[in-house]
This record gives structure tokens, C-alpha cells and sequence, in this order.
């Protein structure tokens, strides 16, 4: 089986920031940060909610969905994702990622990856400064990259 | 009767409204004390008027948090609306007062203050006979506002503009200009009976990298909007830049472009104050470190020459601060201005020269729009991008401009998008700026200028 | 043998002190780190240096005092000495240093420099390899200060003026001119082997209503006495006036006439630094409030341009401060000078003009007198009250000077005694004040002047 | 019997701050303000011992003596003033006045006052303004005239 992996330079993007969040500045950060390492950016902006995402996964066809959430709703919203995301068919390979403020209050990173990534995400950065996000990200689809082939390779 | 008078007894005949007593309302104003007027205060001031900000749900709570308050020296009493007002769901709101009153647990973030009713809310105004300034940020707030001056509230924040390109996303503009129109229109009505009312715009709008010419131009739209319908005492603002200096030319030009169009429009009876913002970004989470930050905030409020300055807490990063945190500030505030004397006279002719030519151009760059009204001028010229505000999450705004700080902090616009920034200005704002780098770094300074103060 | 170096063998045969190697010593100062010398970092600084003051008897509890100190990201490590050692009485010193060991109760009010020993201490300054400045009090410093540089303290506070009318009502200052000029020669010759020693002149002097003028002066003459002696680092200071105005005035009136007058005894190529002391006056009994004196204290620093800020804790009003409270103030400093930008430059013509002339008229009277010395000019000039410090205890001092605050809170002269104001400076002064008060309402307007931070 | 009682103009007051406490400005605007109600002074200002005081009184035949004091020094003092007093010859009519802060650390006026009194202190000032405390001192003095009067009345 040969799984299709699009250029870094070329992959899309659908991004925002979920719930009825209209703390906006990370949002704009993030699509400039995206938007300079040559990422196709669809930024869907505050006040999102999850059909939206996956919606507009499906109709720009994109390879990463990136959440933020600031103002702690994150959670909320993340219990339903597993379900949503199975009502869509062709999404086993996007790359799930969210960052932002993930608690309502103070929280650890030890307690909040594991729960996030539960919930369904790739990549979970709790606090976590944009650059440092995204360094993650591309270390993330390299590694992909390497398995994949690892797989043609052995399924040569 | 009037069209306007239409229009309020159809406002304010509204399932969550006991019965409007238009008549007894016109006496109250008429005979309130004069100290619950902030534009009397402003009148007769010798010192800066500091307010903080707060609300609760209750009655009790809130009666309990102005208590505080005062014990504080406070000048000006805040009272902040809870969002489900904000959106006009009375009904929720109603329902959360209940459940708030029922189990002393705070259901809503402010106070509910249509459900409250004028009858119950003046009872607690007159008492502490103090001014109230009402912060809300209600695209539609005519039913709200009506209320409020029953109340014995005589100060309205907010603006077509900047209470919607900050808080929201979608609500279409156009109705809030009308929604605002309606506002102005009672607001100036009443000031004939007693002092003015005092209108007051939000500067800070997204309090994230705006620059001054941005903010500037704004606050005098929404002070023509509103003197044109015959408000007489007008309060402009804006928050901590950043930048000291920059600060310092962002008030004077503000003070002096404020007199001259209120001029343009045969407006200089009216009187324009100016009011300062502690801080509205990003706060430090260390809370001593906040309380630097906050007293820094009152003395350059000092240095720009407010005529009110509005406070933050040191839980501003944390979460909604207590009331002791609130009125902790307030004394604070109060003392630092009682021992900061001897402020130097500061004027940056360079730096004030370009702001102004900035702001002229936009300002004529609206004036120049075809529509037939000033709000839809205005209207217009935010749809285009002639008005464009950074970080605003607002659908209808352009995102254009970037904005960037100087080595100084000072916030420079190194892209314009489509608002009309003169060539000079512009080449100006960019020469202060590395613009050599590569967009990462640029972007990374972005980050990094938006957490200065962290 | 020089006679220099033959004094200080006899200074330094004391029987409290064991045996002192000043080939050791010479060695260790000329390969000591770079880091403990100030005068290094100053040359190498982008930003004002913070220094708290403190100091405890024993070196465990010293050394506890330093490690906070530097978790708090200090600059400048204090050393104070305690109030024996000050007195030259090390016999009392070293049985309350011994009480202070023995029983864990701190029984002296600062560090016992000579008792502990120049082998001892070197160790803690040699540890943490940051700056210290000696903070003492001592018109006979010689032996503290041989004791200091063989520790690694390479920043000597005082002054034969500014630590004696301040803090003394009859130790004679012509022994303290003489006593000073031993401490002048001493760092000088060790500069040579290194980076220069820092002197540093106490300008805060009476801290109460002392005007500029007067501070000046006496920051000029201590800095020529030393320069004079071959010192090649030194710090001018003052302190908060009580007013931003004033203070900036202060500030840059002091770095030109500096340089001017170093220029004049050919030593340009001394480098002359600005420390400025917060508010070292009355202070208020509220903690809260004291801290917001302390974070203004440091706003002004910036806008005064000081290459060094010597910070108070919001217990001064109370008493001795915790090391908790010392090294929070250090962090709110720091984090205070980091968020402070875009300063606006300032410039006030008339004001430095006046002040300048002031200055320059005193220092004239000064170097006329007939006397061959300079330290004897000015020891003469004290005498005849030429020179004469508001509020001092020394019975030398005239006491005829009477300052007063004007509506701005700047210190004016309103009454010269023999200090020589030029006619135009003095009514230049009084025209500031409303004089036509009858005398105790001018004494209730100064305690209030005095009070004016409480 | 009479008693004389200069006029409150003409009265002589000694004053200075007691013990090895250098802060004078107090000691300063004590003198000034005194100097403008008209009394005469004799300041010895700081770091004074009580034996100069007494003798300062002595030599100059003060009606006053007003003692500072602000380090906290004064009640180590004080104790020793009704010995010491005892020793000097005609001062029973000498007015003893201490203001200043009376006490190391804090304390309050009810506790001070009585104390002190008992020390030999006509009027006890602690933390008090310096003209208040004058102007208690002038009620003070016009009380003991009508006094006097009273007594010289009854003598008749
Ligand atoms: C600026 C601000 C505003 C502006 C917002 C303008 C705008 N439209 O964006 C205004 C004034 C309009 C505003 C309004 C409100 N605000 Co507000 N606001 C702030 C403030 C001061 C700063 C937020 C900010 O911009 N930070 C700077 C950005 C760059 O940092 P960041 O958002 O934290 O994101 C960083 C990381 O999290 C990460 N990141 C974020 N997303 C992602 C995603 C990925 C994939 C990755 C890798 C990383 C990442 O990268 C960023 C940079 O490192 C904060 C308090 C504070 N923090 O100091 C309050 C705060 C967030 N606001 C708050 C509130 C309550 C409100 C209001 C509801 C009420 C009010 N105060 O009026 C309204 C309405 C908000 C709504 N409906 O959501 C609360 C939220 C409480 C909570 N956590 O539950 C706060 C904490 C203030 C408080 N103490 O009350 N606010
Ligand atoms: C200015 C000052 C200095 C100046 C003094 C200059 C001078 N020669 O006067 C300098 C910098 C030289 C100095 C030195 C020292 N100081 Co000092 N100083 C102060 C400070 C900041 C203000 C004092 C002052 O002038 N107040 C203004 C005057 C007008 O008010 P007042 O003295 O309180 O008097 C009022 C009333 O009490 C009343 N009053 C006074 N006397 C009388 C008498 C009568 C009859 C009446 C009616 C009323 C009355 O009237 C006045 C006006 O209302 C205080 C802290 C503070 N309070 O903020 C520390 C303080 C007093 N100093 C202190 C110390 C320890 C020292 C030093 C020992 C160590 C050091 N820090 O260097 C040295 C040496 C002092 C010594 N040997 O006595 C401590 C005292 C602790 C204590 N109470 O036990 C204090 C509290 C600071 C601290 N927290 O450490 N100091």
C-alpha cells in the first residue's frame, strides 16, 4: 500500500479557534507562522465549531486540522470529536493537533497530553509557544514520512 | 409623537421590562444629584477620576462589591452587564439571577441589570451617590441603556465600531450603527434635563499591537457619530501602548484632532475628556509583576494627562479578580497619583506630526466616501479596509495591516493593507523597523511584541 | 617605603585583624574575575544595575542573604557594616558576632567586615563572583576598606562629607577629609591592577528637602577629592526628589557639570556614573502604598537615565526588612526596567539653566576660598556655611538654609543663609512658592513637604 | 503663695533629641515651630543624654523641657528621668513634654501615655503631629494659669 504524503511546502491547513472563543490573536499568529513556512492556510477564525472543522477538512481536502481554544472551552468540545470524526469517511489520515490554553485554570502537561491525545489528537500543546507547535508538527510528518516508506519498503 | 418616542415604547415594552414610567424617568434625571454625574465630576476635577471594573449577578453582591469600592477611595463606580444581556437573552439571564439569588453561587459574569429593573438598580446608585459607568458591549443595547439612565446611570461606554470589531465575529455592523444611533439620540435627549450624560468609547479594541492612528481615528468616528445627534460631554480613550512615549503623542494627538472635528462640526460646546487604559494585553502571570505593571499603567496615565484612568488587577491573568484584588488596585492607584508630581512637559513634535498626518488622511479617506450619512461612511470604509483593525476576530474587517514594535516598543505599521497611510508616514513607520529579516523572525518578533509585559 | 605604605602597615597591624599579605592581596586583586568589578559591568552594561541594600553579622546568615539576592536576579550584592565596625569599635564587634554565632540571634545590625576578615569573606564574594558594594557609615574607614578590596569588594561607598553630616553630630570632618584621602589612595593603587575600583558618593545625604544644588555640589567635590587621589571609576548619586520634573533636571545636570569638572583637574578619563537611590525620605506605614512609592521610584530612575538604581523594601517604614522582602524588590525592580520602554527624552532649558548656575556660583565660592587644598576649601566652605545641608545633626553645619516644596513639589530655596545662590537663581526660587503665608503655616507646608510620600 | 507664669510668649523651652538617635528632622521643625510661636529656644538638638538636658534646663531657667524621640530609644531613657530630676533643685514648676515615636516597633496611645506619665511627663505626644502637640501645650499652660489664678484667689 502506498500512502500519499503531499510536499511539506504544499500541505493544507484548516485552522481556528473553537467555541464561542473570540480571543483571536493566536489564531492570526498561527496562519502568519503557517502562511511563512509554506503551508496552504485555511483559517476558519474564532467562534468555530467542530462540523465546521470537519466540513471544511472534507471540502479543501486538507492534511492537518489545527484547534486552538484560549479561553478554557477546549475540553468541552474535545469529548465529541471521536464521534464526529467517524460520521466523515477518508479522514484516517489527517493529522489531528490542537494548542492553546487547554484547562479552564491551571493545568500540568503530564495530565493533559495523555487525556487530549485520548480524545483523538496527534498532537497536543498545552501552552505551548506557536513555533515550538509547529516545530512539532513537522518533526511529526517526517517521522510519517519515514514509517511510510518503512512500509512500501516492506510491502515491496 | 415623535418617531423616536415610537421607537422607545416599543423598546422598552418588553416581556422583561415592568412597566416604563417615561414621566417619572425625565423627573428622576432632572432632580438626580449632580454627583452622579461623571461630566460634573470632570467639570469640577483637580485630579485624574479612577475607575475600576466589576460586576456581579446580585444585588447583594453587587451592593457589596461598590461597598468595597468606596471603602477604596473609588471615584467612579463600574457597573459590568453579564454576556447573556450583551446578546439581549433576557430570558436566560432571568433564569441564571434566580439560580445565582437561590444558591449564592455566581451563575452569570455580570450584572443583569434589565431584569433587575431601574426601580431596584436606582435604589443602589443613589445610595452610594457616586457615578456609574456602564460597561457592557452590547451591539443592541437601546433597551439596556434605557434602563441604565433610569437607574441613575449617566455614563455609557461603548461605540458601534468598538464594541463589535473586538467581541464579535459576525453581528452585522450596519444594524449596530442604527442600534447606536438610537443610544446617542437618548443619551443627548436626557442630558437637556440635568448635567450631560456622558458617552465614553473603548479604545483599547483588541489591545493587541493597534496602532495610534488606528485607535485615534476610531474614537473621533464614534465621537462625531455621537455629538451629531447632540451628546454633549464625550470620552475618548485608549490603552497602554507599549511604548511611554508613544503613549504620551497618542494623547496629545487624540486631545488636539478631538477639539478640531468636534469644531468641523459646530460641536466645541461639547466637552471631551480623555481616558486612559491600564494595560489590556497580555498580562504577566506572576502577581507581583501585575501590580508593577499596574502601577507603571497610572504613571504614564499622569504623564499623558487623563482625565480618568480605568484599572486592572493583579489576577488579570489568572482569572475574574476578587473584590479585595479590585479595590487593593483602586487604593493604589489613588495613592500613586497623590505622590507622582512634578511631571515633566513632553512634546514629540516629529512623532506628533506624523501621527497626525495619519490620522487626517484616513479620517479624509472617510469623509470622502460617497454614502450620504457619516455611520455609513464609516461603514463603508471598514468594509473596504480604510479602517483596519489588527487581531480584530470580526468578519467584516479587513486583517490587512501588520503591525510591528520598534526597537523603542513603539507600534509601527511595516504593511498598510488598505488603509490610507501617507508615503511619508508609511516610510517613516518602517525605517524605524528591521524589516531585513526573513517572515519567521518577523513573525517570532510579532510573538514577542505581543508579550512584552510578560 | 612610602609613607602611604607605611601607614598602612600601621593600620593594618590592629590586633582584631590577622596578619594582612599585601603581596597576597596585590595578587589576588589583579587576577580577581572581571564579573566582581562594577566599574566592568558598567562598561559592558545595556541596562541600569539593581542593588538592594542588606546586611547580617554572621557569614552563614550573609551568605543565605547573597543566595536570595541572586535567585532574585540581583546585579550588585550589598555589604552593609555594622554600626560598631562603623564606630571603629571591633573589640564590642566581635563578642556581639560571637552572640550572634553562638545563640542564632542577630546581635549587630549589619556585617562585621574586619572581625570575619579579608580570608573569610573573600570566599562568599569569590562564590557568587557578582559585584559587592561596601555600604557603611565609618569617617575612619582605612582598615574597612583594606579589609574590603583584599575581599573582592571592589565598590567603596562615602565620602568624607556625604557620611559625616548626615550621619554624625560631632566627629570632626577635618580628620575625616584626611581619613578619606588614605581610602582615595588606596583605591587608586589598586586600580592599577585591574579593572578600577568604584568609588561611590552618598547623595542622598539628609534625604529631606536637601536641594539639588547642595546635592550636586557635594557629589562634585567628593568626586574631585578622589579623582584628585587618582580614582578612575566613580558614581555621583542622589535620590528621589519628590519631584519626576526635578529629578530628571537633577540628573542631567549632574552628568554634564561631572564631566565638566573632571575635565577641569584633567581627569577626562575617569569614567563618572549615575546611581540613583529610591525614595529615601519618610515613608509610608502601608506596605501596599510603599510599593508603589518603590515601583514609581524605579519609572523615574529610567527616565532619569541612572546607570545604577539602589532599590527600599515596602517594610522601611517598619524596621529592619526581611531578606523575602529585600529580594521581592529586586525582582519587581528588574522586572519593572525590563517592561519600561519608549522613553521620552526630556528637557526642561530653564530649570537646568538655574541649576547649573546655582551649582557653578557654590563651587566658585568653594575653590576661591584661600585655603591650599582642596579638601580644606571645602572644609572652610562647610564651616562658613557656603555650603550648608538642610537638616543635617552635624553641629558644623550652618542650619540656615530653609527649603520648601512649591505647588509641584520641587525643592526651592527660600532662604540662602551664606550659601552664595546667585541673586536671579534665588528669586527665581522663591517666585515658585507662595511666601505671603505666615510662618507656621510655612512650617506646617514643610512638614507636610517632608511627609509628602506618607 | 504666687506662682509665676511668664506669658506664653516670653516662655523658654529646651528641647533636643535624646539618646544616640541622629534623626532630626523633627528636632528641626520642632524649633521652627516653637521659634514661631514665639517661645524661646534652646535646641540641643540630637544624640543628647538626660543630664544635658537637666543642666541645659538649669542654666538657662527653661519652663519647658521637650524631649524627642524617634528610634525607639526614649523608654530606656525615661525610666532614669524622676531620679535623675530629683537631683536638680527648683524644677518642680518645669513642664515635661516627650513626643516622637515613643516605642520600638508599634503600640498605641492608651498604653504609651499612662506610662510615660508616670515617668514625670506632663504631656506625652506619641505619633503625634508637632503642632497638635504645641498646641497642647498651650492648653496646657493656660490650664495651670487659671489654676494658679484660682489658687492665688483662694489665698486672698
Ligand atoms: C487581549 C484580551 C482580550 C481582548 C481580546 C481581543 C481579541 N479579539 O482577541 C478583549 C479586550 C476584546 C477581550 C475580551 C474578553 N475577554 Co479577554 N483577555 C485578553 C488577555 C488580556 C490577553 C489574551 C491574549 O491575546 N494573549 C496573547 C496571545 C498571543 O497568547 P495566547 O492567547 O495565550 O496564546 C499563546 C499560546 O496559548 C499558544 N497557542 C494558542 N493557540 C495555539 C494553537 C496551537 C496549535 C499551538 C501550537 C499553540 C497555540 O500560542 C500563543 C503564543 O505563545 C487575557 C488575559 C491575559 N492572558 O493576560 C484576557 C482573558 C483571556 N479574557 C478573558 C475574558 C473572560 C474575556 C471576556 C469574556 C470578558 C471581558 N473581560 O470583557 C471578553 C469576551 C471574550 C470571549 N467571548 O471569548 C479571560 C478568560 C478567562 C478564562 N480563561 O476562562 C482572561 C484570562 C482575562 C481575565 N482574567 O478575566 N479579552
Ligand atoms: C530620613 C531617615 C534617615 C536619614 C536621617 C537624616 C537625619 N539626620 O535626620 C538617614 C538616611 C541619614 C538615616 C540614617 C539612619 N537610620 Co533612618 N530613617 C529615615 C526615615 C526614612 C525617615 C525619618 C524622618 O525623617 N521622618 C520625618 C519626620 C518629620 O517624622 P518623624 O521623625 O517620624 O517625626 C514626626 C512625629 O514623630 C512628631 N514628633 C517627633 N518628635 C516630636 C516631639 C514632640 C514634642 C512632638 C509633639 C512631636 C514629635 O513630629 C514629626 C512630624 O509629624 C525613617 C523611616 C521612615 N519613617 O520612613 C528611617 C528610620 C527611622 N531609620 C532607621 C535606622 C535604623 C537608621 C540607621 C541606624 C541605619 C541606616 N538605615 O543607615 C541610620 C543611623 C541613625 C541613628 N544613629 O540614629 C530605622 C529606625 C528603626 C527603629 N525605629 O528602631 C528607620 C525606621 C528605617 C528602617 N526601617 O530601618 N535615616
Amino acid at each position: 500500500m502506498y500512502i500519499q504524503v503531499r510536499a511539506l511546502k504544499n500541505m493544507k491547513v484548516v485552522t481556528g479557534v473553537v467555541g464561542n472563543d473570540i480571543h483571536v490573536v493566536a489564531n492570526r499568529l498561527l496562519e502568519l507562522s503557517l502562511d511563512a513556512r509554506g503551508y496552504e492556510v485555511f483559517n476558519l477564525g474564532v467562534n468555530t465549531y467542530l462540523e465546521e472543522f470537519f466540513d471544511a477538512v472534507v471540502e479543501t481536502g486538507a492534511d492537518v486540522l489545527m484547534i486552538s481554544s484560549l479561553n478554557g472551552e477546549a475540553e468541552g468540545w474535545s469529548r465529541e470529536v471521536q464521534l464526529l470524526k467517524a460520521k466523515y469517511k477518508h479522514l484516517d489520515n489527517l493529522i489531528m493537533m490542537i494548542g492553546g490554553n487547554l484547562v479552564v485554570g491551571t493545568g500540568s502537561a503530564e495530565d493533559i497530553i495523555p487525556k487530549y491525545k485520548n480524545y483523538g489528537f496527534d498532537i497536543v500543546c498545552h501552552q505551548v509557544d506557536l513555533n515550538t507547535g509547529l516545530d512539532q508538527l513537522e518533526a511529526f510528518i517526517e517521522e510519517r514520512v519515514v514509517n511510510d516508506s518503512d512500509i512500501k519498503e516492506s510491502n515491496k | 409623537m415623535s418617531l423616536l418616542q415610537e421607537e422607545r415604547e416599543i423598546i422598552l415594552s418588553n416581556e422583561y421590562v415592568d412597566n416604563f414610567d417615561f414621566d417619572e424617568v425625565a423627573k428622576f434625571v432632572k432632580g438626580a444629584s449632580k454627583d452622579l454625574f461623571i461630566s460634573h465630576h470632570f467639570k469640577q476635577k483637580n485630579k485624574m477620576l479612577v475607575q475600576p471594573r466589576g460586576g456581579f449577578p446580585t444585588y447583594q453582591k453587587q451592593f457589596a462589591l461598590n461597598e468595597f469600592f468606596v471603602k477604596a477611595n473609588v471615584d467612579v463606580l463600574p457597573l459590568t452587564i453579564d454576556s447573556n444581556t450583551r446578546l439581549n437573552d433576557y430570558a436566560t439571564a432571568k433564569k441564571m439571577l434566580r439560580l445565582s439569588e437561590e444558591n449564592d453561587v455566581d451563575m452569570l459574569n455580570g450584572y443583569p441589570l434589565v431584569n433587575h429593573g431601574y426601580r431596584t438598580t436606582r435604589k443602589m446608585i443613589t445610595h452610594f451617590n457616586k457615578p456609574v459607568s456602564l460597561r457592557h458591549g452590547t451591539p443592541d443595547a437601546r433597551l439596556l441603556i434605557e434602563t441604565a439612565i433610569a437607574s441613575g446611570i449617566f455614563e455609557i461606554e461603548g461605540g458601534p465600531i468598538t464594541y463589535l470589531l473586538p467581541y464579535s465575529k459576525n453581528f452585522p455592523l450596519d444594524k449596530a450603527f442604527l442600534y447606536w444611533k438610537y443610544v446617542e439620540r437618548v443619551c443627548a435627549n436626557y442630558s437637556q434635563l440635568n448635567e450631560p450624560i456622558n458617552r465614553e468609547s473603548f479604545g483599547p479594541l483588541t489591545a493587541t499591537l493597534v496602532p495610534p492612528a488606528i485607535t485615534i481615528v476610531i474614537q473621533l468616528l464614534e465621537m462625531l457619530l455621537s455629538l451629531e445627534e447632540g451628546v454633549k460631554s464625550f470620552s475618548v480613550s485608549f490603552s497602554q501602548t507599549g511604548s511611554m512615549n508613544q503613549d504620551i503623542v497618542t494623547g496629545a494627538v487624540i486631545k488636539k484632532l478631538a477639539k478640531y472635528y468636534a469644531e468641523q462640526i459646530n460641536c466645541a460646546d461639547a466637552a471631551i475628556h480623555l481616558v486612559y487604559h491600564q494595560w489590556m494585553g497580555a498580562f504577566p502571570t506572576n502577581k507581583d509583576y501585575a501590580e508593577q505593571l499596574i502601577n507603571m499603567s497610572t504613571v504614564i496615565a499622569s504623564m499623558v494627562g487623563a482625565d480618568k484612568i480605568i484599572t486592572k488587577t493583579r489576577e488579570e491573568a489568572s482569572g475574574i479578580p476578587t473584590k479585595e484584588a479590585n479595590a487593593k488596585t483602586v487604593a493604589n492607584t489613588q495613592y500613586t497619583l497623590g505622590i507622582l508630581n512634578g511631571l515633566p512637559n513632553i512634546v514629540d513634535e516629529e512623532e506628533e506630526e506624523i501621527l497626525t498626518l495619519q490620522v487626517k488622511a484616513i479620517m479624509e479617506a472617510v469623509f470622502n466616501d460617497p454614502a450620504d450619512t457619516l455611520w455609513r461612511k464609516v461603514f463603508n470604509s471598514i468594509k473596504s479596509g480604510v479602517i483596519d483593525v489588527p487581531f480584530s476576530p470580526h468578519i467584516i474587517n479587513h486583517n490587512k495591516m501588520i503591525t510591528i514594535r520598534d526597537a523603542k516598543k513603539n507600534i509601527r505599521i511595516i504593511k498598510r493593507g488598505n488603509v490610507p497611510i501617507p508615503d511619508r508616514c508609511y516610510a517613516y513607520d518602517k525605517a524605524q523597523c528591521d524589516l531585513t529579516k526573513d517572515t519567521t523572525s518577523i513573525v517570532n518578533d510579532i510573538i514577542h511584541d505581543i508579550g512584552i509585559m510578560q
